[in-house]
């Protein structure tokens, strides 16, 4: 009988350090077994449990979309116990991984839809993996028009920076990045991502908005969002909470009577609506 | 708890020295520099003054497999933060007190005062608590260790 | 004990009247037999809830540093408190260490005469139901199904009320005078100089035995005023103290320390011994700081705020024999 | 509670030290003992070391399934290695004498670890090797509150074999499968129930129902339950001190946290309890805490037993064994909250 609790073993090939500040890392992990490899199906939007032996064990985003075969993107900001000893992880060490966990971003319901991404800070990373998910050539077609708003405090803080000035020249999706205070050679927008988006203002019928970021970001960009004509159903938010199990059972991440490591991270905003709001 | 009469001379305890900066420290050096013989089972942890010992390090040696532990600070009046070895006293006399009511060998847990200049007291100090220690035996009763047993039933 | 109630209820409906007060602590009726809880008044008709009986064991002074936090920058009345004489010291204790200020406080004292261990009367009775209890000047009367028992106050104690040297409290703005039934002379618990007679291997075995009974629920820690630390050593993970498990040296560990953090500074109110789910006797280890703290340092902690603690000054001559000098 | 289908015997009491002679041949068994004035589950050598006239045990039965330490995995800190090698568990067990109320704690139990998927491993490997056999109430004691939470003192949910004491002889009835060969042991020495049993046991159990009363209708106290910003949640928290007595000794509660242990050179993976009253247990590692306060932390507790549970398991997660009540250092009575929520329109 599998058990949940055991880690597959995975390599860390590459680290790429992300900002200037040096506290947000992007590790590429490769499977150590072919078979775990195999195990391993996952959809942008789940989650999987970083796992150091002798620190225990971190959920983060897994900022690789399926199709980038043979290898996982997670991209780990230093903040506690096992993230300050990942950091310390060198190039070619073994580590363990537990998952995918969590469900996925809506893509059925997204097919034949314009697409909105609203991403903050460092939690970009789940947003990463489906904005890749979408450029796939056999998979671009099926979603109509995509919008990125995507801002960080400072230009050191943006991540996945080259592929943000990739983006940028496509001319299949519009990108707007900002941040909230430029320096001197930031030439690109300065302001708060919803005060960008209320600028932006996307039209609202067939879209679907995908949000995730910091609590603060989230709090002012929904009314925003509102505003624009979205309706509840059709925001979806992805959330963090503090997670041990990742499979439902440890009790700690619950809103209400979901579980955001199984019945979430990814919520429609008239779920959450529903589910008292102590997240 | 099973006292092991381990009392033959070849057992080596291994003992905690939380030594302060400014006088112990330099009384062991001067000691080592005078080639004054003293057992080699101290290990050394340098701390700015004897006050800077919180008791929590001292339970957390006994319980990582140090068989005792000896806090040396500056003779009273001599602290370089004046009053830092005062209030370790205080500290001390209260967790040797304690210590020993609840059971464990007086002579696991010793403080001292040595001066810079007084190598061979330093040297004389680890003698005399290396052979209390090994009087005592190994600490077997407060080890923690790594096949604890659990509550399966 | 019913005059001493309408005396509480008469002062907090004048307190909250006169607009002094916005909150109060004090005892209500619980819902178990032989038993009080604590309950938080903060409007004037509800103060017929206040109860006044042997069974208030709570120590009430261990709600003063989180409502003290609570409240800091709004500008509110001061918190009413009923003070036995051991929740008073535990106030004096909290006021000295700066986690309470004196006038945000109004403290009503109450002598007492000892409170009843209702856990030694209900093993007694083993398990039988208690329709109702009252309460005479010196036993407490119980009425079962069959009839009535009654028992004899100064027999079902507990230890700590058993030689309590503040029976009135040492700091109070009112004080009632209940009938003044004296418990026992002061002096050294029969059972603690009997355990500090017994062999090392002895004491040892009793201290390890005691604490492997501990399931980690931290209720001794939660109830105690002192342990009012933001994040406690024994829950720290950047660097982590202790593990999370019980394995048997961890318990060790986490008792030893959480005991010894209370040097000089416990009031002896029994109030971790009554919150262990698994009747640990930690008594029989506290008490020793207690009584070492007094004769070393001559210092009876919660009896005056000026009085500086013990571990927070020093004398030039203060003894240490204990030291070790080569010979 | 229907006797048809069921198989239904009775034993003598003197026949039951052959009855234990004869089970602990292929089992071992737990059974109730006091130990220092303390009703525990422990394992007995003989039908003598049982003591029966017990209200109920202190601590709940779920340690035998989910124990407060548990190693998931050790490993070498060096060359990290993992070895998931599991104890092995050697012969099956019979936790004899569980009351009702725990019996059915533990079918809700299964419902966490083994009905959502994917189901614990841990948890399943000592639960399959465990048989229960539970012995109906016939005295409650004051803080028993299970007829006001769908259980009862002769509930049957959750147990192999219940035992209903008579005087002079026990009436046994086999509810599962795996009962039926615990109860194949004593064939020779049971004998079919006569209809004067069959009725002293329905009115034994009747006046046992009657003694507690029923507090709280769970039905209307879940509609205002769902209030999440009701008022009375500010003033109920406020005595409470935040410690984990009342999660720990709950028979239903079975959150848990997974640390890492390391004791140079191995290391280990280990599960222990762990509570939702605990300050830390939601704080996040950037500081923010989606349950600040001891109000919210007390909120989920209730809310989680008595709505979350029941929409997502489609049962309340608690038995009203009291246990909570008992031990709780400033007496926080579950009940009075659930009264509460009753008269609250």
């Amino acid at each position: 009988m599998n058990n949940p609790y055991i880690p597959a073993s995975v390599k860390i090939d590459d680290i790429i350090i992300e900002n200037e500040a040096g506290d947000i890392r992007t590790f590429r992990l490769t499977f150590a077994y072919k078979k775990d490899e195999r195990k391993f199906s996952f959809l942008p939007g789940q989650f999987a449990e970083l796992s150091v032996l002798g620190a225990g064990e971190c959920p983060i985003g897994i900022a690789s979309s399926p199709t980038e075969k043979g290898y996982l993107l997670f991209t780990v900001k230093r903040a506690g116990v096992v993230t300050t000893q990942l950091h310390r992880a060198e190039r070619g060490e073994i580590i363990g991984l537990r998952g995918p966990l969590g469900n996925t971003y809506p893509l059925q319901k997204m097919e034949g839809h314009n697409i909105l991404i609203v991403g903050g800070g460092f939690a970009f990373t789940t947003l990463r993996a489906v904005i890749k998910y979408i450029l796939e050539e056999n998979n671009r077609k099926r979603f109509d028009d995509l919008t990125i708003i995507y801002g960080a405090r400072t230009p050191g803080e943006l991540i996945y920076k080259n592929e943000l000035w990739e983006w940028e020249k496509r001319r299949d999706m519009t990108t707007y990045i900002t941040v909230d205070r430029g320096d001197k050679d930031w030439k690109r927008r300065e302001g708060f991502v919803p005060s960008v988006l209320k600028e932006v203002a996307p039209r609202s019928n067939e879209t679907i908005a995908l949000v995730c970021g910091p609590p603060i970001m989230i709090k002012f960009t929904l009314p925003v969002l509102d505003e624009l004509g979205f309706i509840p159903e059709s925001i979806f938010l992805s959330l963090e909470m503090r997670m041990k199990c990742g499979i439902g059972k440890c009790g700690r991440c619950n809103i209400g009577h979901k579980y955001v490591c199984k019945d979430g991270p990814v919520f429609s905003f008239r779920e959450l609506q529903e589910l008292p709001n102590e997240y | 708890m099973k006292e092991s009469p381990n009392k033959t001379s070849n057992f080596e305890p291994k003992i905690l020295a939380f030594l302060c900066n400014w006088c112990s420290y330099a009384g062991a050096d001067l000691a080592g520099v005078s080639r004054f013989q003293y057992p080699p089972t101290v290990r050394v942890i340098r701390v700015p003054c004897s006050g800077r010992v919180n008791p929590v390090y001292i339970i957390k040696a006994l319980q990582n497999g140090f068989d005792g532990v000896l806090v040396s600070g500056c003779h009273p009046g001599d602290c370089h933060y004046i009053s830092g070895n005062f209030f370790a006293r205080r500290k001390f006399a209260l967790l040797k007190k304690f210590l020993e009511y609840v059971g464990v060998e007086p002579e696991r847990i010793q403080f001292s005062w040595v001066s810079a200049a007084e190598g061979v007291r330093f040297a004389k100090i680890i003698e005399k608590v290396t052979d209390d220690i090994r009087k005592c035996g190994p600490l077997t009763y407060f080890k923690k260790s790594n096949n604890s047993i659990e509550k399966v039933i | 004990m019913k005059q001493a109630e309408h005396e509480i209820m008469s002062n907090v409906e004048r307190l909250f009247a006169d607009k002094k007060i916005d909150l109060f602590i004090g005892y209500e009726k619980g819902t178990l037999p032989l038993r009080t809880s604590p309950c938080f008044i903060d409007d004037r008709n509800t103060v017929r809830r206040l109860v006044w009986n042997s069974c208030c064991s709570n120590n009430l002074a261990v709600y003063l540093p989180r409502l003290m936090l609570h409240r800091k920058g709004k500008n509110s009345k001061r918190i009413g408190i009923l003070c036995k004489g051991c929740d008073s010291r535990s106030v004096v204790e909290l006021i000295k260490e700066k986690q309470v200020d004196r006038d945000c406080l109004y403290i009503i004292g109450i002598s007492c005469s000892g409170i009843i261990d209702s856990s030694k009367i209900l093993s007694e009775l083993d398990g039988e139901g208690i329709l109702s209890y009252d309460e005479t000047s010196d036993s407490i009367v119980v009425e079962l199904a069959e009839g009535e028992r009654s028992f004899p106050k100064h027999e079902y104690l507990y230890e700590s009320c058993c030689n309590c040297a503040y029976a009135t409290p040492t700091v109070y703005d009112i004080l009632i005078r209940t009938v003044q039934f004296a418990p026992k002379v002061a002096g050294p618990d029969p059972n603690i100089t009997a355990f500090a007679h017994k062999t090392r291997e002895e004491r040892w075995r009793i201290f390890e035995e005691e604490t492997s009974k501990c399931i980690r629920c931290y209720a001794c820690r939660n109830a105690c005023p002192n342990c009012y630390c933001k994040e406690c050593f024994a829950e720290q993970t950047k660097p982590r103290w202790i593990g999370v498990t019980n394995d048997r040296s961890d318990l060790l560990f986490y008792h030893t320390m959480r005991i010894f953090h209370q040097a000089g500074r416990c009031v002896d109110c029994g109030a971790c011994v009554r919150a262990c789910p698994m009747n640990i006797n930690l008594r029989l280890f506290t008490r020793v700081l207690v009584d070492e703290v007094k004769e070393r340092f001559g210092y009876e902690p919660g009896v005056s705020i000026k009085e500086p603690p013990p571990l927070a000054t020093f004398s030039l001559n203060d003894k240490q024999e204990f030291m070790t000098e080569p010979d | 509670m229907s006797n048809k289908g069921k198989k239904v015997a009775v034993l003598n009491r003197q026949d039951l030290t052959a009855f234990f002679t004869s089970l602990s041949k292929r089992f071992r068994i737990f059974g109730p003992s006091r130990i220092h004035r303390v009703d525990s589950l422990v394992e007995i050598a003989s039908a003598d070391a049982i003591n029966f006239n017990y209200r109920n045990m202190k601590m709940s039965p779920k340690a035998f399934f989910f124990p407060q330490t548990q190693t998931l995995f050790s490993f070498d800190n060096e060359s990290k290695d993992v070895n998931t090698s599991e104890p092995c568990q050697d012969r099956q067990r019979i936790l004899f004498g569980l009351r009702p109320c725990d019996a059915q704690s533990i079918w809700l139990l299964d419902k966490v670890f083994v009905e959502n998927t994917p189901s614990d491993p841990y948890y399943m490997k000592l639960r399959t090797s465990t048989r229960i056999v539970s012995l109906a109430c016939t005295h409650p004691s004051p803080t028993c509150f299970c007829t006001s939470v769908n259980c009862g003192p002769d509930s049957e949910i959750g147990a192999d074999v219940i035992f209903y004491e008579l005087n002079g002889c026990y009436l046994i009835k086999t509810l599962t499968p795996e009962g039926e060969d615990v109860v194949a042991v004593a064939n020779d020495i049971v004998k079919p129930p006569t209809e004067k049993e069959l009725s002293e046991k329905e009115d034994i159990m009747r006046k046992a129902r009657e003694k507690m009363k029923r507090v709280f209708d769970l039905e209307c106290a879940q509609k205002t339950l769902d209030n999440f910003d009701a008022p009375r949640w500010a003033r109920l928290y406020q005595k409470c001190l935040g410690c984990g007595v009342c999660t720990y000794l709950c028979p239903t509660c079975h959150c848990f946290d997974i640390t890492d242990e390391v004791v140079q050179p191995r290391g280990r993976r280990v599960r222990t309890w762990d509570s939702c009253m605990y300050q830390l247990f939601t704080l996040h590692a950037s500081g923010h805490n989606p349950r600040p306060t001891q109000k919210e932390r007390m909120r989920q507790r209730i809310m989680h037993k008595f709505s979350y549970a029941r929409k997502y398991y489609g049962h309340a997660f608690c038995v009203g064994c009291g246990r909570c009540i008992t031990y709780c250092p400033v007496n926080v009575d579950i009940r009075q909250f659930m009264k509460k929520f009753m008269e609250e329109k």
